[in-house]
């Protein structure tokens, strides 16, 4: 490939050069005409920096930043400047080590283009690590801290740099497996948009220069003994920066610490307040519960333990003939979510009402009064609590993390009078500490009104941008006089900080950290940090007794104190806790909390009136509360029940679209793949506006607009700015969940949205296939009912045999929740490209994997045109139910892209696969006009990026990069089952089943996904393909897939299905 | 022409095609064999008139589509199941339905190529001299005259004789055709 | 009318007739020719290296293994460029101030690696693995010639595809026994053939069907 | 539909024009024709159009720099519309590129006299479709510069390319018609060559045609073996002229992609072909005629005659599409039904009707003979049926591909800025190389009108 460059040398610039180079280019121009403006140069105004990079796109800001790393002047500039960061440059040994290694690992990866240039380096260690084998990869355990949840990890490495995250089976919040968020933070640590440095009032300062000025605000402090100190973090679980804090207040007794998570609600405490007068921690055991009961809580895609629960949640879900039985899950939600997609029955019920439901609930189950529900939700109500009654100690009620307090308390008190609790639940000492969230940043706005703040360390967070509107936060924080924010970008709030401090990546630095059942997990950095950036920990430690101490002996410290009531010694455990990457013996023990709550003492609900317009605010499933805003890959990633990418919208529903007439306009660039227009709306809500684009969302409740927070960012850098609306425009702090009394007017303008699939009709082909329990029991074969395939023995050719292995897919339809973990995965693993919104408008974008969403049981718009358009209401979509199916390429035996393939590039392998011959392929798109399936990608333009170094860092040596003009597609991660051949080769013996783990299978948190060798009877893979669920998409074209589906069953209850 | 040359032929220049072909009879009964005739037009019978019966253009051709017939079948088979056998779309490695269009093509190809040059050969082709065209009147040969050339080498060939015999047989005009040294 | 060309173009008119095809095809050939040839291969080319390391010394007279510098080519699909610390083990001793030495104990005194030319450079998008070559008995000298013959390193194969698939078509013809793999001096017997099929079969190298799969080699 | 020629005392001779207007000798034809290359003066008109089409072509040019620096995204095209504009050009160009070759051939063989007349620049006329349709196949691969892995030559990657890809066919197809039209072009134009030659007057005339005629000299001999060869070459022709199409259809036919795969496909292409190419011919030899007052050798029986065969392969093409809905909906293939249905009610249902406006209902027309023998009224209709089957094959390429299997993975395609500047640079190619023909070489058959001078004159004396 001509156009792709021969990288194979490296280097990183720290944006202290960034700073000094863009200057330099500054002093071009000016000693043009004054010579007097030398004094200048020395000034290093990083806020004029970016003046002039900001609208440059990242790949142009790293080219201007590399051309003026090559001026000669910069690098005395430099020294005169920095001569600490200058020499630190010189002698940052593992830096240079490690980017030297990138050139070798690049060079022999054969990542080099085509247009053979002669010269060409390998650049050795010098001294080469122990225990590294040039060109294997290792894993190390880690954990990513993510609020009050932690998700354990094994991290591939390749050569040092890290490249794939993995679940971490040994940890309790993973079990192994990983969500789409966690498989994406990698690309923030490769994020060139990141903040690099320390800055005072935008201009650079190094490290020392800070902790020198730290000494000095300490001492200030110290003299009022804390008086004025105010720290603000986010949720943390990490037992060490918890310790390190509170010693700090130790120090300064006056001192004050908040914590604003400003995606996490404060229901789950206050609701534990009410039940059980303390805060405690809930943790579920789903694998145990029959009945499942959620009040408005997507426990299986968000909050703490997700994973595991959706693991235990699928495992009770597992189908292996008609006689098995399933779990039963009821949703009552007022927009549908992951876990409401994927429930045996949803209520659409406005976020208000849900606590009436709670409060019928529990009436129904003798608890409180109850309450009084109207038309279907009434029936409901009875059904499911007698559903509860049958399975009491085997049920389980799981409150929204949205909701208020009296549902979380009610939950508590069902699930103990069905006697559930120590069975389906229990409870511990809170994980997060229990600083009150709202309270907490409402306290420290007062206390910076009155200007009782001298001193705020920021830990990360953004409250600028996400503090409830009414607090006014920015002007508050006008009056403190030294305010100090530690983050990995530069953003809203460090644009208002006298002091920045660029935060490290937690896959650059030490600390540690709690999973949901309190497991402890020593998070270790798996690179020397790319910039110069710090951790939490030292910036706490800055202000401690012990300035400058490093987070690893922070961490340390704190683990040998806490290892004395351990099993084993900080010193005979930590490199085993470092290898599993969990420390035993740390998990919570199950406190009993008894209840002591009255139902009854419950104040009268106060519930919106029906017709009233409910607004609520719910984090984006992709960049949550706008902290991957920067995040290209979450950017694309399509939302699990809308499709949408790249922007956010107010979620309507069916009839209030009709009712306002807002249509949807499907464009003819793109169209269904791609392209919808859709009407924008001025929202009016707690004396504050914002424009919106409404987007029309089968399934949710009537009344009901979602306003998803974490767009709108004015600061988040070149992949997040300035995308979508800022919701948290509107959102105040009595209203922090669900708002009423807002208007939604139509400003009469349109707004295109990039949504990937439009279209959720099936038009009644075999596509995805699905029955009730009931149904499955009396009729196994109904997957085939309708299918036509023709018996192998039709064809006039004689079949090609797979004597060896016959690599095969089979996907659980049953299990399949949604959740994207897959799509994510797969793009880490084989360096998808992210095209932009623009492209996928144009319907370009490049998952391998994409999860196709259907509404069954409606029935298309209008006859004849089958839009499948949501905007053109019919009552089948109120509460249409939702199937999730994860779709790659089905390598087909009779691969119909393959026999149009006029060069040869995609052609069959002896094991079955349909290999793809990146380099033999001229792109003639023939393949993909004749896949059925329409699972190829085309590099229609050059969408790999081939400039900017860091995100070469990223890639995953054993996976070819495409550039423009080939066509691609899912290949079974070919590359793994390779390297695990040649490994089992060379002991001469077969591959084990469950030895080859493609990317997407080990990131499914339900295990719907399930490759093997369907040659061997006795594989996983070829007893779920015995089953006589299983079948292929579209079996009459005869294209035979290897990857096939297991038909979705869904547990309905009887007799909520009669009514 | 001054400087000394020897002699190609007679030509006789006639009105019409009929003339001609009538001349070109008589020639032939006349029993002269190196004759040749020259028409703005291919008119039936002349070749035969003048003693030219059968042509090989015909066998080459057919020469030509089965040797490209042959290599387009032989090329496909080769590379699909002999040089490197892929299993592509589970079809067989002999997929000879699919060989047939480019095979039939290469016939074609073959044929055609083989006829146009084999034209072109047997006629001597390409030939920009010759000493015809030194004759001033032949040029309207290309547009709307009629030329019988009795050849010098022909064993019956006498100038003097053979000018007549074309004066005899209505030729409006008799010329010597010379040949440059 | 009068004549147009001299006699002379008859000949001439043919001639270049018949040039015109030849030379279509021989320049059609050429480029053939050239492709295989070591201008585009690099066949055969010896680079300047920072240190012009001879492998005939260290392989040839001093008899060192190639393992004791390409360590990790029995492990992984990389043979390994060994690191300044491998060259220091003996030269912090031997020739410890020879001048041609110098840029490599610059290079462990700076801490500043060597930055060696490559030579062998295989075609892109081919994943090549050392380890399972070792592994099945593919001798280093089959790929990378007598190298303990070589002064300065060159490529001793053409390393194009078609070469490549020459030995996956037919491994029994190159296949050694394992204890040979190393031996540079290792000549093909005379019963070869037979020889190969045997070890082929014990090796349990994969089918040519599965070893001329695309995706053996591209990922 | 062979119109074959009555005895000349038959009473229908005063209805039926003659192929050519009476009182035409042999040097008056010559004359004729010839003057328009040797002396006729450089017109405005041609310098202007020449001029014009000259910068259209640049635009092509531009368009497809631009193309290779960005690639083929800077189009429309998409997942799932991978093909788009080019692929439908490709197809339309070939199409054009049949009535040359057929009209030469096919009437050659049928013993059609009115083909002289018309036949010469009908051949032009397909070899220059042909290079315009040869362009996209090439341009529209996402690595142009890689599209000799589509010829079979030993390569150092020991593969080879896979025959059993319509792709493929088309390579062969295209070069093949390609080379065998210039043949049979370069063939015919032999002794008109040497007729310009004889009478060129300035010496590089006579030097270029010299060479070009390759000092044909009209002997007897040469022309008996030029015959055998002529005859030989039509009869070749075509079946090869069939085969063309039909292959150009597989690329359709043998992909899975509902809407194209069709057994009717071969059969209702091919008719299309000559349907558009007839249209092409009239477009250009209506304005021709007029131009160099070639009336008397272009007779109305020519105009007449093509109109008829436009009319009969229009109704062949309508059956085409009676045919695909009548399939779709006896086999009841769901796909098939609802890609009929597509047709009628999709998004992109105005283009069907279009279509069947411009190829199936306006050429009902040409039942009259009064519409017929209207040179306006035809070259217009020659106009709306060439946009009519370009509609035909975007209608096919694109519309299918919007509705394929996968509901989820349904899309739409709209053509960008390039994807017209293409299109129209191809136009204004091929309108050039048209005008450079008529300059450059005899438009039409001067030899074969000699011949047919002949003829009459027999006819005459009987």
């Amino acid at each position: 490939m001509n156009d792709q460059p021969n990288e194979n040398k490296l280097r990183i610039l720290p944006v202290s050069q960034a700073g000094d180079a863009a200057q330099g280019h500054d002093h071009h121009e000016h000693d043009d005409h004054e010579e007097a403006q030398v004094e200048r140069e020395h000034r290093l105004d990083l806020a004029a920096v970016r003046e002039k990079l900001r609208e440059k796109s990242g790949k142009q800001y790293w080219r201007t930043l590399e051309e003026l790393a090559d001026d000669p002047h910069f690098e005395d500039l430099l020294h005169r400047e920095f001569p600490r960061h200058a020499s630190e440059w010189d002698d940052a040994v593992d830096r240079r080590d490690f980017l030297k290694l990138m050139g070798a690992s690049l060079a022999l990866a054969g990542m080099a283009g085509c247009g053979r240039p002669d010269i060409d380096h390998i650049v050795p260690y010098v001294k080469q690590p122990d225990g590294l084998i040039l060109g294997r990869p290792n894993f190390y355990a880690t954990a990513m801290p993510f609020g009050a949840a932690t998700v354990g990890v094994l991290v591939e490495s390749h050569e040092g740099r890290p490249t794939k995250i993995e679940g971490n089976p040994d940890h309790p919040s993973s079990l192994g497996a990983t969500s789409a968020l966690v498989q994406a933070s990698i690309l923030n640590l490769y994020d060139p948009d990141r903040s690099q440095t320390v800055q005072q009032a935008g201009e650079i300062r190094s490290w020392s220069a800070f902790l020198d000025a730290a000494h000095d605000l300490a001492t200030n402090v110290k003299a009022t003994n804390g008086a004025g100190f105010g720290i603000l973090s986010g949720a943390t679980t990490s037992p060490t920066l918890t310790a390190q804090i509170q010693n700090l207040l130790k120090l300064y007794p006056e001192a004050k610490w908040y914590q604003w998570e400003p995606a996490a609600g404060d229901g789950a405490r206050e609701g534990a307040m009410l039940a059980f007068g303390r805060n405690v921690n809930t943790v579920y055991e789903v694998s145990k519960a029959n009945v499942i009961v959620s009040l408005d809580s997507d426990f299986l895609a968000s909050g703490p333990g997700h994973i595991a629960y959706a693991k235990q949640f699928s495992r009770r879900r597992r189908l292996n003939g008609p006689s098995d039985t399933m779990n039963r899950l009821y949703v009552v939600e007022p927009t549908p979510s992951v876990t409401g997609s994927s429930a045996d029955h949803r209520l659409p019920l406005r976020s208000s009402d849900v606590e009436l439901f709670a409060r019928a609930l529990a009436g129904k189950l003798g608890i409180g009064s109850g309450a009084t529900l109207s038309g279907e939700a009434a029936n409901w109500v009875d059904i499911v609590a007698k559903d509860l009654q049958n399975e009491r100690g085997a049920s389980l009620v799981v409150a929204g993390e949205y909701q208020p307090a009296a549902v979380h308390a009610l939950a508590h008190a069902i699930n103990a009078a069905l006697g559930n609790v120590g069975k389906t639940l229990y409870y511990t000492e809170p994980i997060a500490g229990d600083a009150g969230n709202l309270d907490a940043i409402r306290n420290l706005c007062v206390e910076m009104d009155h200007g009782k703040v001298d001193l705020l360390l920021i830990l990360g967070g953004n409250p600028v941008y996400n503090a409830p509107h009414d607090f006014d936060f920015v002007n508050k924080l006008k009056r403190v006089s030294t305010a100090i924010h530690l983050s990995p970008y530069f953003d809203e709030t460090s644009a208002y900080c006298q002091w920045h401090v660029a935060e490290s990546h937690f896959l650059e630095t030490w600390s540690d950290a709690r999973a949901h059942d309190g497991t402890a997990s020593i998070v270790q950095p798996l690179i020397s940090p790319l910039y110069y950036t710090r951790s939490a920990h030292d910036l706490i430690a800055a202000f401690s007794d012990k300035p400058g101490m490093p987070a690893y002996d922070a961490v340390r410290a704190y683990w040998t104190d806490a290892s004395s009531h351990l099993p084993s010694s900080i010193d005979v455990g930590w490199r085993k806790w470092l290898n599993d990457g969990v420390i035993p013996g740390t998990k919570a023990a199950p406190i009993n909390a008894e209840l002591k709550f009255n139902a009854s003492s419950l104040p009268a609900v106060q519930s919106a009136p029906a017709d009233q317009i409910e607004f609520i605010f719910r984090p984006d499933p992709n960049v949550y509360d706008g902290r991957f805003a920067n995040n290209g890959w979450l950017q694309e990633l399509p939302r699990p029940v809308t499709k949408l990418t790249w922007d956010n919208a107010a979620l309507i529903s069916p009839k209030l679209a009709q009712q306002r007439d807002f249509a949807h306009k499907v464009q003819s660039r793109g169209g269904e793949h791609g392209q919808v227009r859709v009407p924008l709306v001025d929202i009016e809500l707690n004396q504050s506006k914002v424009t919106a684009a409404v987007w029309t969302l089968p399934g949710q409740a009537e009344n009901t607009v979602v306003l998803p927070l974490g767009y709108g960012r004015m600061r988040a850098g070149y992949t997040g700015t300035d995308k979508g609306f800022n919701a948290y425009v509107v959102r105040t702090s009595n209203a922090l969940w669900a708002a009423t009394g807002g208007k939604m007017t139509a400003t009469g303008d349109s707004y295109p949205l990039a949504c990937t699939q439009y279209h959720f009709n099936m038009e009644g082909r075999q596509i995805l296939s699905n029955a009730t329990l009931s149904e499955y029991q009396k009729n196994p074969n109904f997957a085939h009912e309708h299918d036509e395939t023709p018996p192998k023995e039709d064809s006039l050719y004689k079949a090609f045999a797979y004597p060896g292995y016959a690599w095969g897919m089979a996907i659980d339809l049953t299990k399949c929740n949604g959740c994207n973990a897959c799509v994510v995965a797969c793009q880490s693993e084989n360096n998808i490209p992210v095209v932009g919104k623009d492209q996928v408008m144009r319907g370009r974008e490049m998952h391998w994997i994409r999860i196709d969403r259907y509404y069954t049981h409606t029935e298309s718009a209008t006859s004849g045109k089958t839009t499948g358009d949501p905007s053109e209401y019919n009552p089948t979509l109120d509460n249409p139910p939702t199937f999730f199916q994860p779709v790659p390429c089905q390598q087909c035996e009779n691969a119909p892209c393959e026999q149009v393939c006029p060069v040869g590039a995609t052609v069959h392998s002896a094991e079955g696969l349909n290999d793809m011959v990146y380099n033999r392929c001229i792109g003639t798109r023939y393949c993909s006009n004749n896949c059925p399936y329409k699972v190829r990608r085309f590099n229609f333009l050059r969408f790999q990026d081939w400039d900017t170094p860091q995100l070469k860092l990223m890639r995953n040596p054993e996976v070819t990069v495409r550039s423009r003009g080939v066509m691609e597609k899912c290949t079974y991660c070919v590359q793994r089952i390779n390297n695990v051949r040649i490994d089992a080769e060379k002991q001469n013996r077969t591959i084990r089943d469950g030895e080859i783990v493609t990317a997407c299978e080990s990131a499914c948190p339900s295990e719907a996904i399930v490759f093997g060798n369907a040659n061997d009877p006795n594989s996983q893979v070829a007893k779920l393909k015995a089953q006589q669920r299983n079948y292929s998409i579209l079996g009459e074209l005869n294209s035979r897939p290897r990857t096939t589906y297991l038909a979705a069953v869904r547990n309905p209850n009887p007799e909520l299905e009669k009514a | 022409m001054e400087h000394h040359s020897h002699l190609h032929g007679v030509m006789g220049e006639f009105e019409t095609p009929e003339q001609l072909l009538a001349a070109a009879r008589k020639a032939r009964e006349a029993g002269y064999k190196h004759v040749d005739a020259y028409t703005p037009f291919p008119i039936e019978g002349l070749a035969h008139a003048i003693g030219f019966r059968w042509t090989a253009v015909p066998l080459i051709t057919l020469i030509g589509g089965i040797g490209g017939g042959l290599t387009g079948f032989g090329l496909q088979y080769w590379c699909s199941a002999i040089t490197y056998p892929l299993n592509i779309a589970g079809r067989p490695l002999n997929s000879w339905p699919a060989f047939i269009p480019v095979t039939f093509e290469l016939t074609v190809l073959g044929a055609s190529i083989f006829a146009v040059v084999g034209m072109l050969a047997l006629n001597k082709l390409p030939q920009p001299y010759h000493p015809i065209f030194n004759v001033e009147r032949f040029a309207s040969a290309s547009t709307d005259r009629f030329f019988l050339v009795i050849e010098a080498r022909d064993p019956k060939f006498d100038l003097a004789e053979s000018s007549r015999f074309l004066q005899e047989a209505s030729a409006r005009h008799v010329s010597e055709v010379k040949d440059e040294e | 009318m009068a004549q147009i060309f001299h006699r002379s173009a008859n000949l001439i008119a043919r001639f270049s007739v018949l040039a015109l095809v030849v030379l279509a095809n021989l320049a059609l050939a050429g480029v053939l020719v050239v492709a295989r040839s070591p201008y585009i291969t690099n066949e055969r080319v010896s680079r300047v290296q920072p240190v012009q390391f001879s492998h005939k010394h260290h392989v040839g007279d001093d008899g060192i293994d190639c393992r004791y510098c390409h360590n990790s080519v029995e492990t992984s699909a990389y043979a390994g460029i060994p690191p300044t610390k491998t060259c220091m083990n003996c030269h912090s001793v031997l020739f410890n101030n020879a001048p041609y030495l110098e840029p490599v104990r610059e290079s462990y005194r700076s801490d500043q690696s060597i930055e060696w030319v490559k030579v062998h450079r295989l075609a892109d998008y081919v994943y090549f693995n050392h380890s399972i070559h070792i592994n099945k008995g593919i001798g280093c000298s089959t790929c990378h010639g007598s190298v303990d013959e070589m002064p300065l390193i060159f490529q001793a194969s053409p390393l194009n595809m078609q070469w490549c698939l020459d030995c996956h078509r037919d491994p029994a013809k190159n296949v050694r026994p394992k204890d040979q793999v190393f031996n540079m001096e290792w000549k093909a017997p005379a019963n070869q053939e037979e020889i190969g099929k045997k070890l082929v079969a014990e090796y349990k190298i994969r089918t040519v069907n599965e070893l001329t799969s695309c995706s053996t080699c591209h990922r | 539909m062979s119109v074959t020629q009555p005895p000349l005392n038959s009473p229908d001779i005063r209805r039926l024009d003659p192929v050519l207007e009476p009182g035409h000798t042999y040097a008056s034809v010559t004359d004729k024709i010839a003057a328009v290359v040797l002396t006729r003066p450089l017109g405005i008109g041609w310098l202007a159009g020449f001029t014009l089409t000259f910068t259209i072509v640049m635009v092509l040019f531009i368009s497809i720099a631009w193309l290779v620096i960005k690639g083929v995204g800077i189009w429309g095209i998409n997942i799932p519309i991978g093909w788009g504009f080019a692929i439908v050009n490709f197809v339309w160009w070939i199409g054009i590129g049949h009535a040359g070759t057929l009209i030469s051939a096919i009437l050659f063989l049928l013993n059609q006299k009115w083909r002289t007349s018309i036949n010469r620049f009908a051949e032009a006329m397909t070899l220059f479709a042909v290079a315009c349709a040869g362009l996209f196949p090439l341009i529209h691969t996402g690595r142009p510069w890689m599209a000799y892995y589509m010829f079979p030559y030993p390569s150092t990657m020991g593969i080879w390319p896979q025959f059993r890809s319509p792709l493929i066919w088309d390579v062969f197809a295209v070069s093949t018609y390609g080379t065998v039209s210039l043949l049979f072009w370069f063939v015919g134009l032999l002794p008109d060559l040497a007729t310009l030659r004889d009478r060129a007057k300035s010496r590089y005339q006579q030097v270029i045609y010299g060479i070009l005629s390759m000092g044909w000299r009209n002997s007897a001999r040469h022309w008996h073996r030029y015959q055998s060869a002529y005859l030989l070459l039509a009869g070749l022709a075509t079946p090869l002229v069939l085969s063309v199409h039909t292959v150009v259809s597989f690329d359709f036919a043998v992909a899975i992609v509902p809407g194209w795969h069709t057994t009717i496909f071969p059969p209702y292409f091919v008719a299309g072909a000559i349907y558009s190419g007839f249209a092409m011919v009239l477009t250009l030899a209506i304005p021709l005629r007029k131009a160099y007052g070639l009336e008397d050798f272009i007779t109305m029986r020519h105009l007449d005659n093509m109109a008829k065969v436009m009319l009969a392969t229009g109704l062949i093409v309508a059956y085409g599409y009676f045919i695909e809905f009548f399939m779709a909906f006896y086999s009841g293939n769901k796909f098939d039904v609802f890609l009929a249905e597509q047709r009628l009610h999709g998004p992109y249902s105005h283009f069907y009707y279009a279509l069947i406006l411009c190829n199936i209902l306006t050429p009902q027309l040409l039942w009259f003979e009064k519409v017929r023998r209207n040179v306006l009224a035809l070259f217009l209709m020659s106009l709306v049926i060439n946009t009519g089957m370009w509609l035909e094959r975007f209608v096919i390429v694109v519309i299918s591909l919007t509705r394929d299997f996968m509901p989820s993975a349904w899309g739409r395609y709209s053509p960008t800025f390039w994807d017209y500047s293409t299109f129209i640079g191809t136009l204004g190619l091929f309108v050039m190389l048209i005008f450079l023909f008529v300059r450059g070489l005899p438009a039409i058959a001067i030899a074969e009108m000699r011949e047919l001078v002949h003829e009459s004159h027999e006819k005459g004396q009987k």
